[in-house]
């Protein structure tokens, strides 16, 4: 190859997420507003499966809530025609994610599955990435937080406890993924396939209004509902290319 | 070498040996700290060391009974998930099922049986022995026992099914003794009467949210915590997408949007308490449109002949066309399905607003039919005629222990202190009672007053079962099995239970030596009804398979054909609701609902559930009060604004909350906070909106019409900064939830999406 | 430009510039104290709490994840562009009148840099694994992320500190000699070390002259790189009234202007304390006066600038976040700001005012109090109202915070005095120049006459 | 006057050296303790050796770990399987005696942990073990060892002994072997 097409080679992977031409999977879900009952099984699921902490009543009202995935309200007109509408916001796992380019040591990367890795002990707490995420899903530990004990023994072995001045995030159950991977890959070498991986939050939606799956299988659930003529990405003006797909909310 | 004089020399080495010795104590201390590697003696079978064990159990934190399946690491709980073979849940689990964890590892449970010492303000708990609290318990039955005065001994649970109502009612059987309350504040008993008239069966029927076109909900929170939350979530969930071309409309009529109501497609504020009328409204309009032609058409035109959309307008506030335009497309839209329920079933009218209910659904037809009401089998679950105590039973429970009747009151699981009004005097009616005996495993208001505690285990290190009540359909069991061994010196309900008969003597009546015995006697006679094949492996195999799969079924369902007796016609009518307090001096309705995150209380001591944010108001932590925008700002008052809400039975002092979508004449305030007791999670948090309900009651069933309450707003002046997590819920026209109507195709390309055939990236 | 000429002597200024370093009066340890004592007790231990403790002593939240230790980082690299300036800038266009003051200029923003590489420090929440920032060879084969602005900064402030290190070093050398020449005993040891055995030869001034020369052609640039940077912290960001283009030049402006305040306050501080009256004259401050009003017109445009484009672009996100800025929760703050640093420097339009020493030290640290509240207006306005409003949330500082802040100028204070015993403050040799040379007496005795 | 900076480095000379030699002591005293102190080869409480087991009597290593193929933790062998075999054989020896005692009393034996890995790390036996990489590589020459010592792989395949394992073990083994998806942080890192 010339140097001129190495270089241009370079300059074309340099301005793709993460480096990579092509994903080995690539993540998304879609969640369909129009089921979504605001119910937050989802909020207490990834809890509970990500030990994420209690922070407290006086460090919410200081304003520190530690969840992954928060529900957000959105009040549309005035009594009595009132109606309101629930958004489940998590990380969405931008492929041309802000917060990737201004973290200093690269604590959060785009890896071959799509995903926005936040790697946790590599990170030194400047918070730019809280700063430069429009969707403000990234929490930051401000501070060792405890288990009441016996609550401890609760904690899931397969995640790290996050310790002072780290950032953290929705990393659709990346333990999970590694599970089914794991399972996949004792039977002999084969792909996972759909439907086998799902995060905590769309185990338990009540409503089956989370679909998660491979983007590139195309007999997936999650292609399907991604190409429905609902979708819409959320702030899509800002060309994140978020890999969580709304369903837009049906007025009848 | 630099020539360098003695004392510089001796200085020099006696520095180089200081710091050789630093240099090895830094590494010292930076080395890690011993830990240890305690293998197993005997290497256990059932799970290995980095690998899951799935168990399959039943969550018992609210009355659904939903299947679930507990992922353990190592003989430790980790983390719950629905079961996906279990019909009522199908894997999927709502926030209080997945915070069962909690309950589990909860620091605030009881870890050893207690008893009280010390009277009135000094009164304290020493620890005792199980032998000991065992004895002090199983003597005092026996002796009244003997002496033939077994009715003088009162239990008192919480709504439980399966085998464990079985195991106590012929415990109270042996003593001869009829006090056995099953006591829940949230029980909906104005709906088993409703359904006991218009079905003749008191029985709940199943609600086929699935298959529904059209969904009209009386005030019943069905998403929420409405009989079975997930089952209707699913439900919910398939009418609205599930199917290709067809999407439920779902109407939600209530004074105060609850959750339904934010699903729903049309939220239609009636007057509280005229729901039924409403009801009755749309009927008349249907059989007046002569879109009902059954038999007994010309019972049902005089039946409901004063109830013309114009009369029904003005006292329920509903505008006309609204009324007719919901009667028509509930009939023209098959199959369409009325359900009413919550705070409509808690008035003075409450069960005739039901029955109203039923009509409408009789009128259209949809009783037994796909999408509509379908009747349930018997259940499969042993035969237990359960007393269901309702407001005025615990009344008359509280008066028999004044009297003096009641020596011993056995509570398990319930916690009356809290969820019954103050007018009730429970909590004085304990104190005459020589010996209460608390089953319960956390020390709730009911526990603190007991002498002596017997702390049982919770549902995840217990046996048990449970037979859905509304089930799906077809008849539905589940077999709970412990998932962990148990955290503390606790035993399970039953096995206290097995114990105290054996001590009183009746163990040739009830031999079993604990609840697992117990469970495989009781489910042998399950084993008998199945078919050959089953049979032919033996109850052995039988009772692991239920075991592994987490649920049993039959397909045996209802009965479809459904004839109504005429005199139910000619009854049918809704009286206008009455209220406790006058209008001029208690000018708003107070409207307390169940917490989505405390149920109706017992979810408080979750750490979890405490930092939930409200579905609807983001707020945690506290208590507040939800008042209509313009009523806030005629008064005034804007959100943190502490309030005197005054009733003719008790006062509160909680913030104010400015909610969009509330009568300008209700207020509301959510059931679950204002401990006193139970865990540093929960006490002294938020008020409890029971403390101030006055003790009206709905005549038929005697049940507690918890929301009829009139009450007035009077500002203190003091502000608190309500804790919360949202910031400002308007969409300032950013489209951050966008929207779209029905049938549009709305193609991806139109909007300024990037068009997604593959997103190259 | 009339040169001043001096009614004094060479001899005036050598003593009186040794006179500063050798005779340290009970005040000066009194300052010292005072300054070294509020600096550990406002500064080093709340900071040792909160690395105890962990960030959440400081008053951050959810959507403001930036407040005051950024907002105080951003304000000590404007304060440092202050020597740059002086010295650089007007070196290369030889004004006479900074050579009294550059040597300090230049040492004020060395020290404000100091201070605000400790306030990285502080900001960052595992400041133990700081040195991840830095690209040495690692057996984990990681680098550092060379597309964040962030690590810019890390390159541009180390470059920035080493530039104006040996670039205060290199001036002040053939001063260190002369200091040399008339102290003794410790002091003399170390005067020797430090002038590097300058004998003030023509080679020798010829070289240093070329030197500085060379490096202030460097620094200038280099100065204002590093504030762009900063500001492209901000910029680089899609958070709506971050993402401007005007960012760049509105820091760098911000700085200068800063920073020149900054001189003005320690220029009048030094005259009184050190009795530099007669080397730091009305010239001085009405010339900075001068710049001042300059730098204040520019800034007031760019600020007039931000609020036009945020008011023509229509988008919902941009009009909340100026409506917030202009009538929010901070809006007091804006508006002091507004008065601080545009409407209060227009007093400097009369030259009375200009040469007036007290009224030009209030209006100086007026401005830098005006200047501290843009950088905290740009952080906490922002960072609390961006694109979903549910999230909304303000940020408001705690006392943690607060105490550091005053901490960090007791430690600017702390450096300064201790520098002022080290360094010579006013450069003998510059100033020399300006003074008429004396005449040489025919029967002067030879006694070395001095260099 | 002379302007020579040489008379003031004499005056520096004495201090200059004290420096130097405080801070050669502390290398070498953090030297001594690092390599001569057994911290990293503790004394166990039972002095099992693997150089009999594993060494002379070529008992495979999968026969006492047996998690190792089937999950992340290669698991430590319960008592009951040392009683195994230790009812017949060699029950004289002192060491067996104690095991015995252990045995008796129901009690487990308090192994020190030697080889540990941080907890945000995600290390399989599993997957380690399928692609059938020797115990050895990363655990050193263990059927030599009567006491364990914590020894790692150095990148020319001889095992360094007395260095705990470092992530730069790790990641030239990935990438020599060309591990799929070898050098992503998500694949080791929790």
């Amino acid at each position: 190859m010339s140097l001129f097409s190495r270089f241009m080679d370079g300059w074309r992977k340099y301005r793709k997420p993460g480096y990579y031409d092509e994903f080995d999977y690539h993540w998304t879900m879609t969640i369909d507003l129009d089921k979504c009952t605001g119910c937050e099984a989802c909020v207490t699921a990834c809890q509970a499966e990500n030990n994420i902490p209690v922070v407290g009543e006086d460090e919410m009202a200081k304003g520190r809530e530690m969840q992954w995935i928060r529900i957000e309200r959105y009040w549309e007109g005035e009594y009595p025609n009132a109606k309101l509408s629930f958004i489940p916001m998590m990380c969405q796992h931008c492929d041309a994610a802000p917060c990737e380019t201004v973290c200093p040591v690269g604590a959060t990367y785009h890896n071959q599955d799509g995903l926005n890795a936040q790697i946790y002990n590599r990170c030194i707490g400047t918070r730019a990435c809280a700063v430069y995420c429009p969707y403000e899903v990234r929490y930051f530990n401000y501070y060792d937080h405890e288990w009441d004990s016996p609550l401890e023994q609760q904690l899931n072995p397969d995640v790290t406890v996050r310790g002072k001045g780290v950032m953290e995030k929705c990393t659709f159950c990346i333990q999970r993924i590694r599970q089914a991977k794991d399972v996949a890959k004792d039977d002999d070498r084969r792909r996972v396939q759909d439907g086998e991986m799902q995060p905590a939050c769309v185990q338990t939606c009540p409503t089956k209004a989370l679909v998660f799956g491979d983007r590139k299988e195309h007999e997936s659930q999650v292609y399907k509902s991604m190409n429905d003529p609902r979708n819409y990405r959320v702030l899509d003006e800002l060309n994140t290319d978020s890999s969580v797909f709304y369903l837009k909310k049906v007025d009848a | 070498m630099p020539n360098i004089d003695r004392r510089e020399f001796l200085k020099l080495v006696g520095a180089g040996g200081v710091s050789v010795g630093a240099g090895f104590m830094l590494r010292e201390a930076n080395k890690d700290p011993r830990e240890y590697l305690i293998p197993h003696v005997l290497a256990p079978e059932d799970f290995s060391s980095g690998l899951d064990t799935f168990y399959n159990s039943v969550c018992s934190m609210c009355p659904a009974g939903c299947g679930i399946s507990v992922r353990t690491r190592e003989g430790r709980a980790k983390k719950i998930e629905g079961n996906p073979a279990h019909p009522v849940s199908q894997g999927r689990l709502c926030t209080l099922g997945q915070a069962g964890l909690q309950a589990l590892y909860n620091p605030d449970r009881l870890t050893a049986p207690m008893r009280r010492t010390g009277e009135g303000e000094s009164a304290s708990f020493e620890e005792i022995t199980w032998e000991q609290g065992l004895k002090q318990v199983g003597d005092r039955l026996d002796l009244l026992r003997a002496a033939r005065r077994g009715n003088r001994v009162a239990f008192l649970t919480q709504g439980v099914r399966g085998h464990l109502a079985q195991l106590f009612e012929s415990f109270m059987r042996q003593l001869g003794s009829p006090r056995l309350l099953h006591y829940d504040f949230d029980h909906p008993h104005t709906l088993y009467a409703a359904n006991q008239q218009f079905f003749g069966e008191s029985r709940l029927p199943y609600y086929d949210l699935a298959n529904t076109r059209l969904l009209l909900s009386f005030g019943a929170d069905y998403l929420n915590n409405w009989i079975s939350p997930v089952h209707h979530s699913l439900g919910f969930g398939e009418s609205r997408q599930g199917r290709a071309d067809v999407r439920g409309r779902f109407v939600q009529i209530e004074p105060r949007m609850s959750i339904s109501g934010a699903a729903a497609d049309e939220w239609i504020p009636a007057k509280p308490g005229t729901e039924g009328i409403l009801a009755l409204g749309l009927a008349h309009h249907i059989v007046a449109e002569g879109n009902y032609n059954g038999a007994d058409l010309g019972a049902w035109t005089n039946a409901l002949a004063d109830y013309t959309p114009d009369a029904v307008a003005e006292q329920t506030g509903v505008p006309v066309n609204s009324i007719t335009r919901l009667a028509d497309s509930f009939v023209d839209t098959t199959p369409s399905l009325a359900i009413g329920g919550g705070a409509a079933g808690n008035h003075s009218n409450g069960v005739d607003t039901l029955v109203a209910v039923n009509a409408l659904n009789y009128l259209v037809g949809n009783i037994g039919q796909e999408g509509g009401l379908v009747l349930n089998p018997e259940p499969a679950g042993p035969a237990v005629q359960q007393h269901r105590a309702s407001y005025s039973a615990m009344v008359e429970l509280a008066e028999a222990a004044r009297q003096g009747e009641i020596d011993i009151l056995i509570i398990s699981g319930t916690n009356p202190v809290f969820t019954l009004p103050p007018a009730a005097e429970f909590a004085e009616a304990l104190a005459q009672i020589p010996l209460v005996v608390s089953l319960s495993s956390f020390l709730d208001e009911t526990t603190a007053l007991a002498d002596v505690i017997l702390p049982s285990h919770t549902y995840l290190e217990s046996w048990g079962d449970d037979f859905p009540e509304p089930g799906v359909g077809f008849s539905v069991g589940a077999v709970s099995q412990p998932v962990v061994s148990p955290l503390y010196n606790t035993r399970g309900t039953g096995d206290i239970i097995l114990d105290l008969a054996r001590r009183m003597g009746s163990s040739s009546v009830m031999p079993w030596q604990n609840m697992e015995e117990f469970l495989k006697y009781g489910w042998r006679r399950i084993y008998q009804r199945g078919d050959s094949q089953t049979l032919a492996q033996g109850f052995d195999a039988f009772w692991t398979s239920v075991l592994k799969a987490g649920a049993w079924g039959e397909t045996t369902n209802g009965s479809t054909a459904f004839t109504l007796n005429p005199d139910v016609i000619a009854g049918i009518g809704v009286a206008p609701p009455e209220f406790s307090g006058s209008e001029e001096d208690y000018p708003f309705i107070l409207h307390p609902y169940l917490s989505p995150n405390f149920h109706d209380g017992r979810g408080a001591n979750l750490p979890w559930m405490q930092e939930l944010p409200d579905p609807m108001t983001s707020v945690v932590y506290g208590s507040w009060v939800e008042v209509n925008p313009v009523t806030a700002e005629e008064m005034g008052l804007s959100e943190g604004d502490l309030v005197d809400i005054q009733s003719p039975h008790g006062q509160l002092r909680v913030p104010v909350f400015v909610y969009p979508a509330i009568m300008p004449n209700v207020i509301a305030i959510p059931i679950g906070q204002g401990h006193g007791e139970y865990g540093r999670y929960a006490k002294g948090r938020g008020v409890n909106p029971i403390e101030i309900l006055s003790p009206l009651l709905e005549p038929i069933t005697g049940n507690l019409a918890s929301s009829a309450t009139r009450v007035n707003l009077t500002p203190t002046g003091g502000r608190v900064k309500l804790v919360k997590t949202g910031g400002v819920s308007r969409d300032l026209g950013r489209d951050i939830v966008q929207h779209t109507s029905l049938g549009v195709e709305v193609s991806s390309a139109a909007d300024n999406s990037i068009p997604i055939t593959e997103v190259t990236t | 430009m009339t040169t001043e000429t001096f009614k004094l002597g060479y001899n005036d200024i050598h003593d009186d510039v040794v006179r500063s370093i050798v005779k340290t009066g009970p005040k000066y340890y009194i300052a010292l104290a005072t300054a070294g004592g509020v600096t550990l007790l406002c500064f080093f231990f709340p900071w040792s709490y909160q690395l105890y403790y962990g960030i959440g002593a400081a008053g951050m939240n959810h959507p403001g994840v930036w407040g005051t230790y950024l907002a105080s980082f951003i304000f000590w690299i404007g304060l440092s562009h202050s020597g740059t300036l002086l010295s650089c800038v007007l070196h290369l266009t030889n004004s006479s009148w900074r050579k009294a003051m550059y040597r300090s200029a230049e040492a004020m923003t060395l020290f404000s840099l100091v201070v605000a590489a400790t306030y990285v420090m502080v900001h960052v929440g595992r400041p133990w694994f700081i040195h991840w920032a830095v690209p040495y060879p690692n057996q984990m084969e990681l680098w550092p992320n060379f597309r964040s602005p962030l690590l810019f900064d890390v390159m541009a402030i180390a470059t920035y500190i080493t530039g104006s290190t040996i670039f205060i070093y290199m001036g002040s050398i053939p001063d260190f000699a002369a200091v040399r020449d008339r102290t003794s005993g410790w002091r003399n040891t170390m005067y020797t070390l430090l002038s590097l055995g300058w004998r003030g030869t023509d080679k020798e001034w010829h070289r240093l002259h070329w030197a500085y020369t060379f490096l202030a052609v460097l620094i200038i640039p280099l100065a204002v790189s590093v504030h762009s940077i900063v500001s492209w912290d901000f910029a680089m960001s899609i958070v709506p009234s971050l993402h401007q283009t005007i960012f760049a030049p509105y820091f760098v402006v911000g700085a200068i202007y800063s920073g020149t305040a900054g001189i003005v306050t320690v220029m009048f501080v030094l005259r009184k304390t050190m009795g530099f009256e007669q080397y730091i004259t009305k010239l001085h401050f009405d010339n900075l006066g001068k710049l001042l009003l300059v730098l204040s017109l520019i800034w007031t445009y760019i600020n007039g600038v931000e609020l036009f484009t945020a008011w023509y672009s229509g988008t919902s996100e941009e009009y909340e976040a100026l409506g917030y800025k202009l009538f929010g929760y901070y809006a007091w703050l804006y508006w002091e700001m507004i008065l601080f640093c545009a409407v209060a420097p227009m007093l400097m339009f009369s030259t009375r005012f200009r040469t007036s020493f007290v009224p030009m030290l209030i209006l100086s640290i007026a401005i830098n109090i005006g200047m501290y509240t843009e950088r905290f207006l740009i952080v906490a306005t922002s960072l609390s109202r961006q694109y979903l409003p549910d999230a909304w949330g303000t940020y408001v500082p705690s006392p943690v915070e607060i105490s550091i802040m005053v901490g960090s100028f007791a430690l600017f204070t702390t450096l300064f005095l201790i520098f002022v015993k080290i360094f010579p403050s006013v450069s003998m040799y510059e100033v020399k120049e300006t003074m008429a040379t004396p005449k040489m007496e025919p029967a002067a005795p030879a006694a070395g006459s001095p260099a | 006057m002379n302007v020579s900076i040489v008379p003031a480095l004499k005056v520096l000379r004495p201090a200059a050296m004290l420096v130097i030699v405080i801070l050669v002591g502390l290398v070498l005293g953090y030297w001594a303790n690092a390599t001569f102190v057994p911290g990293n080869s503790p004394e166990q409480p039972i002095a099992f050796s693997h150089k009999i087991h594993a060494g002379d009597n070529e008992v495979p290593c999968l026969y006492c770990h047996t998690q190792a193929r089937r999950s992340p933790s290669a698991g430590v062998p319960a008592v009951s399987k040392c009683v195994g075999c230790h009812l017949e054989v060699a029950t004289e020896k002192p060491q067996i005696r104690l095991l015995m005692s252990y045995w008796e009393n129901r009690e487990p034996i308090p192994w020190i942990k030697v080889h540990d890995l941080p907890d945000f790390v995600h290390f399989t036996h599993k997957r380690h073990v399928l692609a059938n990489i020797e115990c050895q590589t990363c655990h050193g020459p263990v059927e030599t060892m009567d006491r364990i010592t914590v020894s790692s792989r150095a990148v020319n395949g001889s095992a360094q002994v007395g260095h705990p394992w470092k992530m730069g073990l790790c990641l030239s083994c990935h990438r020599e072997n060309e591990v799929v998806n070898g050098i992503d942080c998500l694949t080791c890192h929790k």
